[in-house]
C-alpha cells in the first residue's frame, strides 16, 4: 500500500515543517550539537526528496509516492479556482530545490560542531525550502507571491543569522530593502492584473485570455510582475543586490541562495508566462498598441524577455571579467547564468522550457558546488581573492580538480552537465528558428566571453607557483599547525562528500544525460500542452 | 460605482505608490525607508479593494480577503526589517543605510 | 566483426588515465599505449579496401560503423555513431604515427612527466574521435575536447610567455567552434533532420535553399578556418607554437591544424554543396592570400619555430585551395597534403625543439655552423626542410604536384601564384640552412654534442616515413580514393 | 659504367626504343573532371638513341671522375659524404636519362639539383660555398617551377590524346610515345592547342635555361665553382647542366615545339653563346673561365635544338662532355699542384706538368673547334644545322652571327688561359709551391679523356654511331657532309678559331702579360664584364633585399594590425568591465534606483519597442 492512500499530497512540506519544529524545540532545550540538528535537516530533506522522486514515477521508490498520478498534470474543473495544482514540471523543480537544500545541509555539517547558530541556520533553511516547495505547486498569483515571500523572509534572516558579522548584516539589509521593494512591485502588478481580470487565479486568467476590458492594465501589471520576479532571478538591472549579498553572506548561505532560492523566480516565470497559465500567445489576438492598432501581447513579452536575457548574460560576464574576489566572480557568473535560463522562457517552446529547466538543474549543481568549495577553501585558511588560490590545484589535486570541473561546466565545456544544458537550450533556440537563433548566438558568444575568467581561475590554480608557505594566508592550511584539522585534509566528511558527489554528478550526466534529460523534457512537454 | 470614480481611486493609489517609490529612492534613514515601502505596499492593497468593488463573474480569492492577507504579510515584513536594522545598529551604531557600504564593486 | 573503433577509443582512454596515474613510469605506459594504438590502426587498415593485403570486395560508404542511441528526445536524436572512410583512415594513421613519435621524442621529459604524457595522449584521443565521429554532437564534443589538454600543455610546459599564448589559443579556437556549433545546429534544425547523425543530416541538407546553405557554410567555414588557420584568423598560431613545448607544437601542427581541413571536407563541402559553390570565389581569394602571406612572413622570421609556423600557414593555404577546387584530384591532393604536412611539420618542430634544447636559443641569426658538432640534428633539419619545400621522392612532392595539377585544371594560369610562392618557400628554408647549419660555428658552445638518442629516434621515424610515402604514395592514395565521395569507387 | 656502355652499344646495332617494365606510382580512378579516364603517374624506363647517348656520357665521365677524385680529394675530410653524394648523383642522373615520362624526369631532375646543391656546398664551412649552393638551388628552382607549370599544361591539355581506345595519355601514365614519322607525337595528337603548346614550350625552355644556365638564369653556374673541381667537371660541365639540353631534346622529339618556341630557343641559345664568351674573356679565375665557356657551349646545343636538330645538339653535348671534363680535370690538377685558381699568379707550369699541359691544350683545341679535334665536328654540325634553317625566320640571322662571333672569342679566352697558366719561364707569384704532377689516378683520366677529346668527333664516321644519331626519332641527324656551303662554314669557323688562338698568343704567349692602360676607355667594358653585367648584383637586390623588405613590412602588419585588432578587442572588454564595476557602488539606494529604472525600461520595451519590432517583423 502506498502513502497516497492516506491522501497526503503535501507530505514533503509536512516533513520539512516537522523537522523545523523539532530543531527549534531542541534549540529551546539547549541541544545544539550540529551533528544532531544537521542530521535532522539532512534526513528530512533526503526523505522529502525521496517522496518527490517517487511522485515523479521513479519505480524503485514507488512505495513512497504520495500524490495519486490522477492529480498530476490535470486541469481543474471549469470555473474552479484552486490555489495549488500539481504539475510534473513543478515536481521536477521541487526535486531540484530539495537537492540544493540537501547538499547545503550535508556540507554545512562540517562546521565547528559547537557553533551556537546552527539550529537557527537549519531551521531557517528548511523554512525557506518549504516556501520553495510551495512555489512549485502554486496556481494562484497571490499564493505564488506569498510562497515566494516565505522564502524571501527566511533568507533575509538566513543571511544575517550569525548576528555578529557586519558584512552579513549589511548584506541582509541590502537584501531586505531591495527584496521589499520588489515585493511591492510584484503585488502592485498583481493588483493591476486583478483589476483587469477580476481574479488572481492563473487558470482563470488564461481562460479570460485576451477578453479583458483594459489591456493596458494587463501590460502594466505584467510589467510590474516581471520587475518583481526579476529580483529573485537576479536579472539585470534588478541584480545589483545579489553580488553584495552572495559576497557578504556566510559561504553555505551563499551556496543556498545562489544555488537554490533564486531558482524559484525561474519557476514563477514559468507559471506566469508559460504552461497551464500560458499567457504568451493566448493574450494578444487583439492587444493594445500604444500608437493604436492591435499588437500581439505575447510576442512583445517575448521580445522584452529576450532583451533582458541578452542584457543579463552580457553584463554578468563583462562584470565578472576583472573580478578579484572569488565569491563576487562567482556571483556575477551566476547572474549571467540566469540570463541563459531566461532565454528558455523567452522562447517558450517545450524544448526551450526543458532546456531552461536542465540549465536550472545544472546551475544548482555547479553553483552550490562552487560556493561550497569556496567555503571549504576558506575553512582551510585561504584568502578571499582569486590570487590567494595560487597553486591550489596542484597542492590539493582532488579539490582543485572538482572545482575545475565545476568551472569548466559553467563555461560549457563538453563532457559536463553545463555543456549539455547549454547545448539543449541553444538547440531549442535554433529549433524555434525566427529571431530566436540570435538568442543562441548571443548566448554562445557570451559563454565564449565567460571562458576568459574561468580560464583565468584555472590558470591561477594550476599554472601559478604556490605562495610561500610562511605567508599568513597559508598558516594552518595544508595540515600545518593551526586550527583543529578536520578529517579529509581539513574539509570534513560532509563537505568532502558533497563536493565529490556534485563533481561526480556533473561528469556523469555530462556524459550520459538521457535519464534526467528525458524526464525533464517529458515534464516540460506536459507543462506547455496540458489542456491546450 | 462609475468609471470616473475608479479612475479617481486609481489616481490615488498611483500617487501613493509614487510617493512610496520616491521615498525609497531618497531616504537614507532605514526607518523612513521602511515607512516608504509600507506606503507603496498600501497602494497595492488599496487597488485590491477597489477592484473587488467591481461586480465580476469570476471566482477565486476576493479582493478583500487578499487585502487582509497582505496587511498581515506587510506586518511580518516590517518585523523582519526591524530585527535586521536592530542588529545592524548594535554593530555599527547607525541606521543610516548609506553608511553600510563595505561591500561594493 | 569487432567494434574496432570503440576498442581503439577504449585503449586510448585507458592508456591516458593510466598515464596520468603512473607517476614517473608514465612514459612507459604512454609508449605501450601508442604501440597498441598503432597496431590497432594497422588492423583497421588491413580491413579496408585499397590497402595491400586486403582481400575483400569494396564496400560502399563508411566501414567499421557503430551506432548506439545517446540522447533521444521528441525533437532531437543524438547517437554515438562512428565510422571511417579512406580519408579519415589517413588522418587516423597520422594520429597514431605522431603520437608514438611524440612520445619517443619526449622520452627525456622530466617536468611532471605523468601530466605531460597524459595530456599528449588525451590530445591524440580527441583528434582520433574527431576523425571517426559520424554524429554532429560527438564530432563537436571531441573537437572541443582537444582544446583542453592543449591548453594545459601550452600553459604549463610552455615557454616564458606561455600563459598569454595558452589563453589566446583557447579563446580563439573556442569562439570559432562556437560559431561552428551554431552552424551545425542550424544544419540540423533548418534542414528538418531531427537527428544529429551524419547520414541523416547529409540526406536532409541537400534539400535546403541555396541561400540558407550559403549562410550555414560560411558559419561552418569560419569555425574550421580558425583551426586551419586561415589569414586573417591565424595570429594565434605563431604564439601558440613559439610558447608550446615541443610535443605540444608537434601535435598542434601535425594534428590540430588537420582538424580544420578534415572538418571542412567532411561536414561542410560534402554536406552543403550549394553553399560551397556560392562561397568558392571567396575561398579562392582567401586561399591565395593565405599562401602568399604565410610564405612571405616566414621569410621575415628570426625564430625558427615561428618560421615553421608561418610555413604551416602557407601549406594549409594550399590545402584550402585544393579543397576549394571541388575536383576529385583536388580533394586527393588536399588529403595527401595534410598528411604530408602533418609528418613534415612535426619533424621540423621536433628539430627546432632540439635546436632549442641544444643551444638554448632558436634565433636563426645568432646560430651558425652547427653541422660539425651535431651532424644528426643538421641532417634532420635538412631532411625536414627539403621535404617541406616539396623535393621529389619525399612525401611533400606527390601532394603538391597533384594539388597544382588540379589547380591548373580548375583555375588555369592562377596556378602561377602558388608556384611562384614555392620559390619563396625554397628561399627561406635554404637561407635558414645556410645561416644555421653551414658557415663558421657561431653560438655553438664548446664540447657541443649531438642530440640524445630518443630525439633522434623520434625524428628518424618521421624521416623514414617521409621517404617511404614519398617513393610509394600509392600506399596512401589507394586508400583515400575508396572514400564515398566525389564519385570515387567507395560511393 | 660497363652496363651503360653495353646498353649504348646495343642501341647502336639496332636503333629503336625499348621500354621495359614500369610500376604505377600514383593512380586515380576515372572520375568526372579533367581526367575522365582516370590518371596514373608511373615510373618506367625508356631506352632510345637519345638516352643511350647520354648514358654513355654519364657513365664514362662519371667513372673517370670517380677515379680522378681518389687522387684529388684524398686530403679532404668528409670523404664518405662526398662519395655518397656523388653516387647518389650518378644514380639520379641515370634515372633522369632513362625516364620514360616527364613526371619521372622531373623527379630525377630535382634530385640531381639537390645533389648539386650538396656538392657545391661540400666545403660548407666556407660561407661563400654555402651561399653559392643556396644560389644554385634557388635559381634552378625558378626554372623548375616554370618546367612544372609546363608539365601541368601538357598533362591536362593532352590528357585524352593518344591512340583511340587506349584511354588516353593520362590513363597511360603520360609515357613518351614515339612519333611514327618525323613528326612529334603530341603536336599532331590534339591538332589545335597551339597557343597552349607554345606556352608549355616556353615554360619548359625556362626550366632548361635554369638547369643549363642559359641567359638570363646563368648566374649560378660560375659561383657553383665553389665546389670541388671534380664536381665541377662531372656535374657542372658534363652531365647535370646538360640535362637542360636533354630536356629540350626529348621535348622536341616526343612533344614538339611550335615555331614560336623554336625562335625563342634559338634566340636564348645564340645570345648565350656570345654573352657568356664575353665574360670569359677577362676573368682571372681559371675555373670560372671554363665555367663561362660551358655556358657558352651549352648555348650552342640549345641553338641546334632550337633549329630543330635535337640529335646535333646531343652530338655536341656528347663531344663537349669529354673535352670540357678534360679541361676541368686538367685545371683541377693545376689547382691541386699550385693551390690557387688565379691565372695571373701561375705561369711556366708546362715544364713541371707536361701531361696536364698537353691535356689542357688538347681540350682547348677541341673547344676552339680546330680540326680534327672533337669540338670541330660537332660545333660545325651545329652551325651548319642552324644555317640550313636560316630561311625559316629572318630573326635567325643575328643569333647565327652571334654564334659565329662566339667561336672567335672561345678560341681566344681558352688559349689566353693556357698561355697564362703554362707558358713563360716561371710562376709570377713566387710564393706558390713548386708545381708537380698528381698521382697516376689523376693522370690516367686525363689521358683517357684526351683520347676521347681527339676522337669523339670522329665517331660520326662509325656506322653504328651514325645510325644512333640518325635513329633519333622525329629528327634528321646531320652527318658531316662536305657540300660547298658546309665547306665554307667550316673554313670560316676554323679561320675564326685560329684567329682567336693567334690573338691570344700575341697578347699572352711566352708569359707575356698584356696590361690594359688604366685610363683607356676599354676599362669600363672590362669592369662591366668582370662584374658579369651586374646581373648577380641585380638579382641579389631583387631576390634578397626587395623580397626581404616586403616580408619585414608584412610581418609588422601581421603583428601590429591583425593581431593588434584582436588585442584591442580584449582591452575594450577589460575597459568596459572596469567602468561598469563602478555601478556596483554599494549604496542600497542606488540599487533601488536601478530597479526603478529597470521597471521604466521594461515599460518602454513592452509599450514601444515591442510593438515597433513586431510591426517590423510582422509578429514573433
Amino acid at each position: 500500500m502506498t502513502l497516497s492512500s492516506f491522501g497526503a499530497p503535501f507530505l514533503p512540506e509536512i516533513v520539512l515543517l516537522a523537522a523545523v519544529l523539532l530543531i527549534f524545540l531542541l534549540d529551546v532545550l539547549k541541544v545544539r550539537r550540529i551533528e544532531l540538528t544537521g542530521g535532522i535537516a539532512v534526513a528530512a530533506t533526503l526523505f522529502a526528496l525521496g517522496l518527490i522522486v517517487a511522485d515523479l514515477g521513479f519505480a524503485p521508490l514507488a512505495f513512497l509516492s504520495s500524490i495519486p498520478s490522477s492529480q498530476i498534470d490535470q486541469l481543474p474543473a471549469v470555473g474552479a479556482a484552486p490555489l495549488y495544482a500539481f504539475t510534473s514540471l513543478g515536481l521536477v523543480f521541487q526535486a531540484i530545490f530539495l537537492l540544493a537544500a540537501f547538499f547545503v545541509c550535508l556540507a554545512s555539517t562540517s562546521r565547528p560542531s559547537d557553533e551556537r547558530g546552527s539550529p537557527i541556520f537549519y531551521g531557517l533553511l528548511l523554512l525557506a525550502t518549504i516556501g520553495m516547495l510551495l512555489v512549485a505547486i502554486a496556481s494562484d498569483l497571490i499564493f505564488l507571491l506569498l510562497a515566494i515571500e516565505v522564502t524571501s523572509i527566511a533568507s533575509y534572516l538566513l543571511v544575517a543569522y550569525t548576528r555578529k558579522d557586519v558584512r552579513g548584516l549589511e548584506a541582509a539589509m541590502k537584501f531586505f530593502v531591495i527584496g521589499a521593494l520588489s515585493t511591492v512591485l510584484s503585488f502592485f502588478g498583481a493588483s493591476l492584473l486583478f483589476g483587469a481580470y477580476g481574479t488572481t487565479n492563473l487558470y482563470l486568467i488564461r481562460e479570460a485570455g485576451a477578453a479583458v476590458g483594459y489591456p493596458i492594465l494587463v501590460l502594466l501589471g505584467y510589467g510590474f510582475l516581471i520587475a518583481g520576479l526579476a529580483f529573485k532571478v537576479t536579472l539585470v538591472p534588478f541584480h545589483a543586490w545579489a553580488v553584495d549579498v552572495y559576497d557578504g553572506a556566510p559561504d553555505d548561505v551563499s551556496a543556498f541562495l545562489a544555488g537554490g532560492t533564486k531558482k524559484i523566480g525561474v519557476f514563477a516565470f514559468f507559471l506566469v508566462f508559460l504552461g497551464p497559465v500560458l499567457v504568451v500567445g493566448t493574450v494578444g489576438q487583439s492587444g493594445y498598441g500604444l500608437f493604436g492598432g492591435s499588437v500581439a501581447l505575447g510576442p512583445s513579452f517575448q521580445i522584452a524577455l529576450g532583451a533582458i536575457a541578452v542584457l543579463t548574460m552580457t553584463v554578468g560576464n563583462v562584470l565578472a571579467l576583472l573580478q578579484k574576489e572569488m565569491k563576487r566572480m562567482l556571483a556575477y557568473s551566476s547572474i549571467s547564468q540566469a540570463g541563459y535560463m531566461l532565454i528558455g522562457i523567452a522562447i517558450g517552446s517545450a524544448p526551450a522550457l526543458g532546456g531552461a529547466t536542465l540549465q536550472v538543474f545544472a546551475h544548482v549543481l555547479m553553483k552550490t558546488g562552487a560556493f561550497l568549495v569556496v567555503g571549504a577553501v576558506a575553512a582551510l585558511g585561504v584568502g578571499p581573492l582569486i590570487e590567494d588560490w595560487r597553486g591550489l590545484g596542484l597542492r590539493r589535486p582532488l579539490l582543485g580538480t572538482s572545482f575545475a570541473l565545476m568551472l569548466l561546466s559553467l563555461a560549457g565545456v563538453p563532457l559536463t552537465i553545463g555543456f549539455v544544458s547549454k547545448f539543449v537550450l541553444f538547440s531549442a533556440a535554433v529549433q524555434a528558428q525566427g529571431w530566436f537563433i540570435w538568442l543562441a548566438v548571443a548566448g554562445l558568444l557570451n559563454s565564449a566571453l565567460s571562458v576568459f575568467y574561468y580560464a583565468r581561475v584555472l590558470k591561477v590554480m594550476f599554472f601559478d607557483a604556490p605562495p610561500v608557505p610562511s605567508s599568513p594566508a597559508t598558516t594552518g592550511v595544508m595540515g600545518a599547525a593551526g586550527p583543529p584539522v578536520l578529517p579529509v585534509g581539513g574539509l570534513g566528511y560532509g563537505r568532502a562528500a558533497t563536493i565529490a558527489v556534485i563533481a561526480a554528478i556533473i561528469v556523469a550526466f555530462g556524459i550520459y544525460p538521457q535519464p534526467v534529460l528525458g524526464a525533464i523534457q517529458a515534464a516540460a512537454y506536459h507543462f506547455v500542452t496540458v489542456g491546450a | 460605482m462609475t468609471e470616473l470614480a475608479l479612475t479617481g481611486f486609481l489616481g490615488l493609489s498611483a500617487g501613493l505608490f509614487g510617493i512610496g517609490i520616491f521615498g525609497i529612492l531618497t531616504r537614507r534613514n532605514f526607518i523612513l525607508l521602511l515607512i516608504s515601502i509600507e506606503i507603496a505596499m498600501n497602494a497595492a492593497i488599496l487597488n485590491f479593494v477597489y477592484f473587488a468593488a467591481f461586480p465580476s463573474g469570476t471566482s477565486g480569492l476576493s479582493g478583500q480577503s487578499i487585502a487582509v492577507v497582505l496587511i498581515g504579510f506587510a506586518a511580518t515584513e516590517v518585523a523582519v526589517g526591524l530585527a535586521i536594522v536592530l542588529a545592524l545598529n548594535r554593530l555599527k551604531g547607525t541606521i543610516n543605510v548609506a553608511r553600510a557600504n563595505d561591500l561594493k564593486l | 566483426m569487432l567494434p574496432l573503433l570503440s576498442i581503439i577509443l577504449a585503449t586510448l582512454l585507458v592508456g591516458t588515465v593510466g598515464t596520468f596515474l603512473s607517476g614517473t613510469k608514465a612514459r612507459w605506459v604512454a609508449l605501450a599505449t601508442s604501440a597498441v594504438f598503432l597496431a590497432e590502426v594497422g588492423l583497421l587498415f588491413m580491413s579496408y579496401p585499397g590497402w595491400p593485403g586486403y582481400s575483400g570486395s569494396l564496400v560502399p560508404g563508411f566501414s567499421d560503423t557503430e551506432t548506439y542511441t545517446w540522447i533521444s528526445l521528441a525533437w532531437m536524436h543524438v547517437n554515438y555513431s562512428v565510422g571511417v572512410d579512406g580519408i579519415s583512415l589517413i588522418f587516423i594513421l597520422l594520429t597514431a604515427i605522431l603520437q608514438i613519435a611524440t612520445v619517443v621524442y619526449s622520452w627525456g621529459e622530466t617536468q611532471r612527466p605523468a601530466g605531460y604524457f597524459g595530456l599528449v595522449l588525451l590530445t591524440c584521443l580527441g583528434c582520433f574521435g574527431v576523425f571517426v565521429a559520424l554524429d554532429i554532437l560527438l564530432f563537436f564534443l571531441f573537437w572541443e575536447a582537444v582544446l583542453v589538454p592543449m591548453f594545459f600543455l601550452i600553459g604549463y610546459w610552455g615557454g616564458p610567455n606561455r600563459r598569454y599564448a595558452a589563453i589566446k589559443f583557447f579563446v580563439y579556437t573556442h569562439v570559432a567552434s562556437i560559431v561552428m556549433l551554431v552552424g551545425l545546429l542550424a544544419l540540423v534544425f533548418y534542414s528538418g533532420a531531427t537527428s544529429f547523425d551524419f547520414t541523416a543530416v547529409y540526406a536532409a541538407a541537400h534539400g535546403m535553399a541555396p541561400v540558407v546553405q550559403t549562410f550555414l557554410f560560411l558559419a561552418l567555414f569560419f569555425g574550421f578556418a580558425v583551426k586551419f588557420p586561415i589569414v586573417p584568423f591565424h595570429t594565434w598560431l605563431p604564439d601558440a607554437h613559439v610558447e608550446a613545448p615541443t610535443g605540444g607544437s608537434v601535435l598542434l601542427a601535425g594534428l590540430l591544424l588537420k582538424l580544420g581541413g578534415y572538418g571542412l571536407i567532411r561536414w561542410a563541402v560534402e554536406v552543403l554543396p550549394n553553399g560551397f559553390h556560392s562561397a568558392q570565389p571567396l575561398l579562392f581569394v582567401i586561399a591565395f592570400l593565405t599562401i602568399i602571406w604565410g610564405s612571405v612572413l616566414s621569410l621575415a622570421q628570426r625564430d625558427i619555430k615561428r618560421m615553421v609556423a608561418y610555413s604551416s600557414i602557407n601549406h594549409m593555404g594550399i590545402v584550402l585551395l585544393a579543397i576549394a577546387l571541388d575536383s576529385s584530384l583536388g580533394l586527393l591532393a588536399a588529403v595527401l597534403l595534410m598528411f604530408a604536412h602533418g609528418v613534415v611539420s612535426a619533424l621540423l618542430f621536433m628539430a627546432s625543439g632540439s635546436v632549442h634544447h641544444q643551444y638554448g636559443t632558436r634565433d636563426i641569426a645568432s646560430l651558425g655552423g652547427i653541422t660539425p658538432s651535431a651532424p644528426g640534428l643538421a641532417t634532420m633539419i635538412m631532411a625536414g626542410s627539403l621535404a617541406s619545400l616539396g623535393l621529389p621522392a619525399l612525401i611533400g612532392f606527390p601532394a603538391e604536384f597533384t594539388a597544382f595539377l588540379a589547380t591548373w585544371d580548375a583555375l588555369g594560369y592562377w596556378v602561377l601564384i602558388p608556384l611562384a610562392v614555392l620559390v619563396v618557400t625554397a628561399g627561406f628554408y635554404l637561407w635558414m640552412m645556410q645561416r644555421m647549419l653551414f658557415g663558421l660555428p657561431k653560438g655553438v658552445p664548446e664540447h657541443a654534442h649531438d642530440i640524445p638518442w630518443y630525439e633522434g629516434a623520434g625524428m628518424g621515424l618521421l624521416v623514414a616515413l617521409t621517404i617511404l610515402f614519398g617513393i610509394l604514395p600509392s600506399l596512401l592514395v589507394n586508400v583515400i580514393v575508396n572514400s564515398p565521395i566525389k564519385g570515387w569507387p567507395g560511393t | 659504367m660497363i652496363l651503360g656502355v653495353l646498353i649504348a652499344l646495343g642501341e647502336m646495332w639496332s636503333p629503336g626504343s625499348y621500354t621495359n617494365v614500369q610500376f604505377t606510382w600514383l593512380h586515380l580512378a576515372p572520375a568526372p573532371g579533367p581526367f575522365p579516364n582516370g590518371l596514373s603517374l608511373v615510373m618506367g624506363t625508356l631506352v632510345d638513341p637519345l638516352s643511350s647517348l647520354m648514358l654513355v656520357v654519364v657513365t664514362v665521365v662519371g667513372f673517370l671522375v670517380m677515379l680522378y677524385s681518389i687522387g684529388y680529394m684524398h686530403h679532404d675530410h668528409g670523404l664518405p659524404r662526398y662519395y655518397a653524394e656523388l653516387s647518389l648523383f650518378l644514380a639520379s642522373m641515370t634515372g633522369l636519362v632513362l625516364a620514360n615520362n616527364l613526371l619521372e624526369f622531373f623527379l630525377f631532375w630535382e634530385l640531381v639539383g639537390v645533389c648539386s646543391y650538396f656538392l657545391i656546398g661540400f666545403y660548407y664551412e666556407k660561407p661563400s660555398a654555402a651561399s653559392a649552393a643556396k644560389e644554385a638551388f634557388l635559381v634552378t628552382r625558378v626554372g623548375d617551377v616554370l618546367f612544372l607549370a609546363g608539365i601541368f599544361i601538357l598533362f591536362s591539355t593532352y590528357s585524352l590524346a593518344g591512340p583511340v581506345g587506349s584511354g588516353g595519355w593520362a590513363a597511360n601514365g603520360f609515357v613518351f610515345v614515339q612519333g611514327s614519322t618525323a613528326v612529334p607525337f603530341l603536336a599532331t595528337a590534339m591538332g589545335g592547342h597551339t597557343t597552349l603548346l607554345t606556352v608549355a614550350g616556353l615554360l619548359i625552355l625556362g626550366g632548361a635555361a635554369g638547369k643549363s644556365a642559359q641567359f638570363p638564369l646563368h648566374v649560378w653556374l660560375p659561383d657553383a665553382m665553389e665546389g670541388p673541381t671534380t664536381v665541377s667537371a662531372l656535374i657542372h660541365a658534363a652531365t647535370m647542366v646538360a640535362a637542360g639540353v636533354y630536356l629540350l631534346a626529348i621535348t622536341s622529339v616526343f612533344i614538339g615545339f611550335t615555331p614560336a618556341d623554336q625562335l625563342a630557343i634559338v634566340a636564348i641559345g645564340g645570345f648565350t653563346t656570345f654573352f657568356a664568351a664575353t665574360m670569359a674573356v677577362v676573368h682571372p679565375d681559371i675555373k670560372r673561365v671554363i665555367a663561362y665557356s660551358t655556358i657558352s657551349q651549352l648555348g650552342y646545343m640549345v641553338l641546334a635544338i632550337g633549329a630543330g636538330f635535337a640529335m646535333v645538339g646531343l652530338y655536341h653535348l656528347f663531344t663537349h662532355a669529354f673535352f670540357k671534363a678534360l679541361l676541368f680535370l686538367a685545371a683541377g690538377s693545376v689547382i691541386h699542384a699550385v693551390g690557387t685558381q688565379d691565372l695571373f699568379k701561375m705561369g711556366g707550369l708546362k715544364k713541371h706538368m707536361r701531361v696536364t699541359a698537353a691535356a689542357f691544350a688538347i681540350g682547348g683545341l677541341a673547344l676552339a673547334g680546330i680540326p680534327p679535334f672533337a669540338g670541330f665536328w660537332s660545333k660545325d654540325d651545329v652551325l651548319s644545322a642552324v644555317y640550313s634553317q636560316l630561311g625559316s625566320h629572318p630573326l635567325y640571322w643575328p643569333f647565327f652571327l652571334l654564334a659565329f662571333a662566339a667561336v672567335f672569342l672561345t678560341a681566344y679566352y681558352i688559349f689566353r688561359a693556357w698561355f697564362l697558366a703554362f707558358s713563360g719561364e716561371t710562376t709570377r707569384d713566387p710564393t706558390l709551391p713548386a708545381a708537380h704532377e698528381g698521382p697516376w689516378v689523376m693522370q690516367v683520366p686525363l689521358v683517357i679523356l684526351s683520347g676521347f677529346a681527339v676522337v669523339a668527333g670522329l665517331f660520326v664516321f662509325l656506322p653504328g654511331f651514325q645510325s644512333l644519331l640518325l635513329g633519333g626519332a622525329g629528327v634528321a641527324g646531320i652527318p658531316p657532309t662536305y657540300g660547298t656551303t658546309d665547306l665554307l662554314l667550316s673554313s670560316v669557323s676554323v679561320g675564326l678559331g685560329l684567329g682567336g688562338v693567334g690573338l691570344a698568343w700575341s697578347m699572352w704567349g711566352n708569359g707575356r702579360v698584356y696590361a690594359l692602360a688604366e685610363t683607356s676607355p676599354v676599362q669600363a667594358v672590362r669592369r662591366l664584364l668582370l662584374n658579369r653585367y651586374y646581373f648577380k648584383v641585380g638579382y641579389d637586390w631583387i631576390g634578397l633585399k626587395g623580397v626581404y623588405t616586403i616580408s619585414r613590412a608584412a610581418d609588422f602588419f601581421d603583428r601590429f594590425v591583425i593581431d593588434g585588432t584582436i588585442r584591442g578587442l580584449q582591452r575594450m572588454f577589460a575597459f568596459a568591465s572596469n567602468r561598469a564595476r563602478a555601478l556596483q557602488s554599494g549604496f542600497v539606494s542606488d540599487y533601488a534606483a536601478y530597479v526603478v529604472a529597470g521597471l521604466l525600461g521594461l515599460f518602454v520595451l513592452l509599450l514601444i519597442v515591442g510593438p515597433y519590432l513586431l510591426g517590423r517583423l510582422g509578429g514573433g
